[in-house]
């Protein structure tokens, strides 16, 4: 069943492995002592695993190559089932409806831990929407999100410390501080393309950072602010347990919200307007669309979520220094939405469960949990270029007193 | 004869130390079909980009005229959104759609500029907007059953075939509602039979009441089509004529005997 | 079995859905339940590590003696990254998983956000290495006690010294940004300044991980400091020592716990030679820290990292408390700490109301042909 | 007028060690437009090896300079191996994704990589051997540059000057420029675009891991997060100086490694990074495409 000629192959690959890991994993010195440790049986099980894995990694692929195949011969390319079941209404009400209600009843079969790092996720999910208005939807490249998101914890956590505003007052307040660094700093930059963008957006992330680092006066620096209350429901005093519960409630309906509103927005005209940008710009600007209004509008209402987002997230931690928002949270969030599938809602839903939550369960793996983190996100991303969910196709239906003619899509 | 919409005095435009395009002059009328043909390279593609402000012109003046309005625009230094909010609209020699969008969608982005909804009107979906949309779709539906392709709204842009795709282009410019439609080579890599509906469609358009100025190589197409021709050569406007006056021009002779002759 | 990728999705989904019940389902058994926290994975990894296996080593000496009233110690041990967010979900892990004492977090920072959830739950914590004084004298923390001496009894220490015993007219101030080492170098300048007996004539932070120090270095010669007090670890430390010595200054170079340790002059070698740095108390003949170090060699033939002794003594004091307390209680915990005098490679010790250890007594060390030796 | 050479010097040291490792990122990226985020964990590996690789030969009592070409040798070997193995498991089967797929598969490579180093050796800060002695000649002027610094600036120099003849004149630098310019005509021409793309990793990764071997041995330590940040500046000054362009990336090197200088110099280190990244905010503003990147052209 297995040819020979593969076996030969994995073989090879064992060995190419082992030479690769070769200095890495079998010696480890001590400089100080002058001693030097050869760990060969490191090497063994490099050899051995990476010839196990090339043997399945080959038989699924030849499985897909098959299934391909006979797909092919059928000729038929069937939509994708999950891709159907969005499209529906009558499946897609039902299942949303489940999904609010698995949602709503979680903190009261689950632990205090369970909400906690639901709640994270979920926060992740309003991110990742955010992020992929900017990313995903109107095509551009951010790598400093996590900016916007500094904005809006560190909007919480000063007028709080300062003037005493409660999270009900600052949480539209973080939103729109977000929004208008947006637009600031959207304005000069947005003329660039691609990855000259990703890169300024990236030295912007790394300069709030380093702002909010540097300027005591103004950040407290790296020590932080601390002892930011949580949200208060009438004045009430919460538990650290009903805390934790409220905010996730808190969070859910957030989420719900910008679902809807992200929604909505990818299916107006400045929906349109951004997936046109993103395919081609030129084109896009001789049909009457203002380049860089459309880019800041996009722009500043990603930054707008993650204001909102972030005054959460002071709320929630009760705590905030420079140390959380550093490059690598943008690249999750970043991952997040590619992961999910560029555009597509509930793939960034799934993206952000699955990569807030992984690392999470990895905990049983312990030191090597990073490693998984790391090892998963390229193959997720080999076996599944295009996201786990790519974007629903829209169509549009016609109204019969404008049209002479009706057509159902 | 009315006022010339377009009016272009002088037209330059200099790449480094190259000329490309040198004193050029040219007027539109409304109700006219204007075409600009010139050999490979004679610079009529970065003619039509100073026209639509994707490139600034070095020299010269462009002004554009609203025939219903009166209202006159000087158009250098426009960006390229602005100009087609003036109501001129272009197509593209290397089509430029939106590939993964559906064609419908390609033409409701026409209407973009023509339509107000933004965040606001996006999230709440206030009846203002809602009526808005509902136009948008209608007008975009009737534009593509004028050009044909009512049949394919729902196809992806990049899945129509390439005499489609260039009637789609037409369509989309044509959303914006201009009153001047460039055309760059709409009818290059099409067969007889698409281009012959390419004509009847390009005449119904004029018929409409929008002017149209376009480059193209078909000559026959161009001969039968046109009311006045422009031909230019290495940057320079070299005749100008209605399509009898310009077939016995001696330099537009030499212009395209002196290489390839694509018709 | 032939699944389709969205049944696989399905399957996944539900396997997910298991998996979260299944962590939910443990109770507080008959075991004590030992927390460690800290960055286990990441940039700080190397500052949270040694803490781990300091806490290993002590339970296993301990559960291999019947461990305490008859219970065996169970480890818990979880990754904050030193990132506060994700050590308040580590917290609440912990406390959802009923651990009774936690060892952590190592970051100031991760500890001031996971406090608030430990205190909730009654679980005392103690840390090897959050230095921020605020941790200890703000008064909201009764809960939260350090084996490591807080970042205003070590500024003190060197400031004296600096300006008393060197006698340095010209101070620069450098630190490496982060919580601790800004902290630190803030305290140090705010006190040279009270003092009027010195002038500090930069007060900067290096950016960490940076690939040449050079620049800064030529600043500190140029602003003729006799001095350089630097508030951070030793990577950078033993970079800017380096770099001092290729420039061929001899600047006199003082700096703080986190310095004073085997790893800096690992790193610095040569050039760590006549370095200053305050850190505690000279242990080297305590017999405990012998153990402490010949255990982590026996066992994982490794050297001590960072904040080792610290953790193994707190490991240590935390054993002892619930021992002698005969209980997990928080109230009872506390007490015991601030009662019971333990012996620890760090002295003997006990805590005070503030939580802050007693007994763990500051000196500066100087580095003298590749080891620390106390300055009289 | 001291100062101000010392901190010119710093600052070409600087710029030299961010222009080894700007050179991998801005050949990777001329040839398949792919920020390489892994490529610093590359450098890092490449240091580590020769690391592990020097201090076996100290320890075994090889001479100087025999370390110094060995363990080279070996750190240029292996990280071209890491480099060439990374390319051919995370990015080619991307090759036709989407935009975006390679750089998250090259994110996560990232973070394997630095826990790859971190389990299997340690997560302690290591002392480097000194493998640049100091130089008698070089000793009037130590202050102002040291040893290393010379090496590290002569090194750049030589590679700068290889890198453009290989690029120029050779096979596989032709191959290079034509896969850069077109892949399918390439393909057409009858040019191996895999074997190309994976001669541009393994060089580019060559380059990494000898910038990392005298890197780690001018700074004195070594550590599994060292590529991390060294890259994200190397990668700043690839963009820079116009991103795919061989000579922008060692001039926006430079012009980033006196900038930091100077800064840190004449103003203060604590803003060390925002001068840097300001800069290249304001260089983008007004060189869209970098110091020396080719403006595109828009085809219309």
């Amino acid at each position: 069943m297995f040819p020979v000629k593969e076996l030969k192959r994995s073989f090879l690959i064992s060995i190419w492995f082992a030479f690769l890991t070769f200095p890495i994993m079998v010696i480890k010195v001590d400089p100080i002592e002058r001693t030097v440790l050869w760990r060969w049986d490191n090497m063994f099980f490099i050899a051995f695993g990476s010839f196990v894995i090339s043997i399945l990694a080959k038989v699924y692929l030849l499985r897909k190559e098959r299934r391909a195949g006979r797909k092919k011969a059928k000729k038929d390319i069937a939509e994708p089932f999950v891709q159907r079941i969005l499209r529906e209404p009558r499946f897609l009400y039902p299942l949303s409806l489940a999904v609010l209600v698995l949602a709503l009843v979680f903190p009261m079969f689950f632990s205090t831990y369970q909400t906690n790092i639901m709640t994270t996720a979920l926060m992740y999910v309003v991110l990742g929407l955010g992020l992929n208005i900017v990313v995903g939807v109107a095509g551009l490249l951010d790598l400093g999100y996590v900016a916007f998101y500094a904005v809006g914890a560190y909007s919480y956590a000063l007028l709080n410390l300062h003037f005493g505003l409660g999270f009900w007052a600052v949480l539209p307040i973080g939103g729109l501080f977000a929004a208008f660094l947006g637009v600031l700093l959207g304005f000069p930059v947005l003329r660039l393309r691609g990855d000259y963008l990703a890169i300024v957006t990236l030295g912007f992330g790394e300069i709030i950072r380093l702002i909010l680092e540097n300027w005591n006066d103004f950040s407290q620096g790296p020590s932080g602010i601390a002892n930011i209350p949580r949200p208060g429901f009438f004045g009430m005093d919460m538990s650290f347990a009903s805390g934790i519960t409220y905010i996730y409630y808190i969070v859910v309906a957030l989420v719900i919200i910008t679902i809807f509103v992200v929604n909505r927005l990818q299916n107006s005209r400045l929906g349109r307007a951004w997936l046109a940008l993103r395919e081609d710009e030129i084109a896009c600007q001789a049909m009457g669309i203002d380049k860089t209004k459309t880019k800041l509008i996009a722009f500043s209402l990603g930054a707008f979520w993650a204001g909102f987002v972030g005054v959460i997230f002071a709320a929630k931690t009760t705590f905030v220094n420079p140390a959380s928002f550093t490059f690598l949270e943008s690249a999750i969030i970043l991952s997040i939405v590619v992961l999910g599938g560029m555009g597509s809602i509930v793939g960034v839903i799934f993206g952000a469960l699955i990569l807030i939550l992984m690392p999470e369960y990895l905990r049983a793996l312990s030191e090597y949990r990073m490693l998984a983190f790391g090892g998963i996100l390229v193959v997720m991303m080999v076996f599944k270029p295009d996201g786990i969910i790519s974007n629903v196709r829209r169509s549009y239906r016609f109204k019969k007193h404008h049209s002479k003619e009706v057509i159902e899509p | 004869m009315s006022k010339a919409i377009l009016n272009v005095k002088g037209l330059t435009k200099n790449f480094g130390g190259i000329k490309a395009i040198d004193k050029v002059d040219l007027d539109i009328h409304p109700g006219e079909i204007v075409a600009l043909i010139g050999p490979n390279g004679a610079g009529k593609t970065t003619f039509f980009n100073c026209l639509t402000g994707i490139y600034t012109p070095s020299e010269g003046d462009i002004t554009l005229r609203n025939p219903e309005s009166g209202k006159e625009t000087r158009l250098n230094g426009m960006k390229p959104n602005k100009i087609t909010e003036q109501g001129m609209a272009r197509t593209f020699q290397n089509i430029r759609l939106f590939p993964t969008m559906s064609v419908l969608e390609n033409v409701m982005i026409g209407r973009h500029c023509r339509t107000k909804a933004l965040i606001f009107g996006a999230v709440f979906r206030n009846p203002a907007t809602r009526r808005e949309e509902e136009e948008i779709i209608a007008t975009s539906y009737d534009i593509l059953k004028k050009v044909g392709l009512h049949k394919q709204v729902d196809e992806e842009a990049r899945n129509l075939s390439y005499g489609a795709q260039r009637r789609l282009e037409i369509g989309r410019a044509l959303a914006t509602e201009p009153f001047l439609l460039l055309l760059d080579e709409p009818a290059a890599g099409m067969n007889p039979k698409e281009t012959e509906t390419l004509v009847t469609l390009i005449r119904e358009i004029c018929k409409e009441g929008h002017s149209i100025l376009l480059i193209e190589h078909d000559m026959k197409l161009v001969m039968s089509l046109s009311d006045r021709i422009f031909v230019m050569d290495y940057g320079k406007k070299i005749a100008q004529g209605t399509p009898e006056e310009v077939r016995s021009n001696p330099a537009v002779i030499k212009a395209y005997l002196g290489e390839d002759v694509d018709a | 079995m032939r699944l389709g990728l969205q049944k696989k999705l399905f399957v996944t989904a539900v396997a997910l859905g298991f998996a979260m019940v299944v962590p939910a389902t443990s109770f507080a058994g008959d075991t004590i339940k030992f927390g460690v926290a800290g960055a286990q994975s990441g940039d700080l990894a190397a500052y949270g590590l040694p803490t781990v296996k300091a806490a290993e080593l002590v339970v296993k000496q301990y559960n291999a003696k019947g461990g305490i009233n008859g219970k065996k110690i169970e480890l818990l041990i979880e990754d904050d990254v030193c990132k506060p967010e994700v050590a308040t979900n580590t917290a609440t892990k912990l406390v959802t998983d009923g651990v009774d004492v936690v060892l952590g977090h190592i970051c100031s920072g991760a500890t001031k956000a996971a406090l608030p959830i430990y205190k909730e739950a009654g679980v005392v914590v103690m840390s090897p290495s959050a230095t921020d004084t605020a941790l200890t004298f703000s008064g909201d923390y009764p809960n939260f006690f350090r084996t490591i001496a807080h970042n205003d009894a070590q500024a003190i220490k060197i400031v004296e010294f600096a300006t008393d015993t060197i006698g340095a007219k010209k101070i620069a101030v450098v630190h490496d940004k982060g919580d601790y080492g800004k902290g630190l170098a803030d305290i140090v300048k705010k006190l040279i300044e009270k003092s009027g007996k010195a002038e500090v004539v930069l007060y900067e932070g290096v950016t960490t991980g940076a690939v040449d120090y050079t620049a800064i270095v030529q600043k500190i010669k140029r602003k003729g400091a006799d001095a350089v007090i630097f508030g951070g670890y030793h990577p950078e430390a033993s970079k800017i020592v380096s770099m001092m010595k290729k420039k061929r200054m001899d600047t006199t170079f003082i700096s703080d716990d986190g310095v004073q340790g085997d790893s800096f002059i690992k790193v610095a070698g040569k050039n760590a030679e006549g370095v200053y740095a305050s850190g505690p108390n000279d242990n080297s003949k305590n017999p405990l820290d012998a153990v402490a170090r010949n255990e982590l060699k026996k066992v994982y033939n490794e050297d001590p990292g960072e904040f080792y002794e610290n953790a193994y003594s707190a490991t240590l004091a935390l054993l002892n408390a619930i021992e002698k307390a005969g209980s997990t209680d928080m109230a009872a915990v506390v007490k015991a700490l601030q009662t019971e005098n333990v012996d620890t490679p760090v002295g003997s010790i006990h805590f005070d109301e503030k939580g802050d250890a007693v007994g763990v007594g500051f000196a500066m060390y100087q580095v003298k042909d590749g080891q620390y030796v106390e300055v009289k | 007028m001291d100062y101000f050479i010392e901190l010119f010097f710093g600052g070409l040291t600087r710029g030299s060690i961010y222009a080894l490792i700007a050179l991998g990122y801005t050949m990777v990226y001329g040839i398949i437009g792919l920020i390489n985020f892994a490529h610093g964990e590359i450098y890092m590996i490449g240091a580590f090896t020769s690391f592990i690789v020097a201090t076996v030969l100290s320890i075994y009592g090889f001479p100087l300079l025999a370390i110094v070409v060995i363990a080279g040798l070996a750190a240029a070997v292996w990280s071209s191996a890491y480099g060439y193995t990374i390319e051919k498991l995370a990015y080619r089967p991307l090759r036709k994704a989407p935009r975006l797929a390679p750089l998250i598969s090259a994110i996560g490579m990232s973070i394997f990589l630095q826990n790859y180093v971190l389990l299997a050796q340690t997560s302690d800060f290591l002392p480097f051997p000194a493998l640049i002695p100091d130089f008698e000649f070089m000793e009037p002027v130590a202050h102002i540059v040291g040893s290393s610094d010379l090496a590290i600036l002569v090194l750049t120099t030589l590679v700068m000057i290889g890198l453009t003849f290989l690029i120029k004149f050779t096979k596989i630098g032709k191959a290079m420029r034509a896969t850069a310019q077109d892949k399918t005509m390439a393909v057409l021409v009858g040019i191996n675009v895999d074997r190309v793309i994976s001669a541009t990793f393994v060089i580019g990764s060559a380059l990494a891991a000898i910038g990392g071997m005298l890197i780690a041995s001018h700074i004195g330590q070594i550590n599994f997060y060292i590529g991390f940040i060294a890259g994200i500046k190397a990668f700043t000054a690839a963009v820079l100086g116009g991103i795919g362009s061989i000579p922008g990336a060692v001039l926006g090197s430079l012009v980033l490694g006196l900038t930091e200088s100077f800064a840190t110099g004449y103003i203060s280190s604590d803003y060390e990074d925002v001068f840097a990244f300001s800069l290249l905010v304001l260089i983008l503003i007004f060189k869209p495409s970098g110091l020396l990147g080719k403006a595109e052209t828009k085809k219309v």
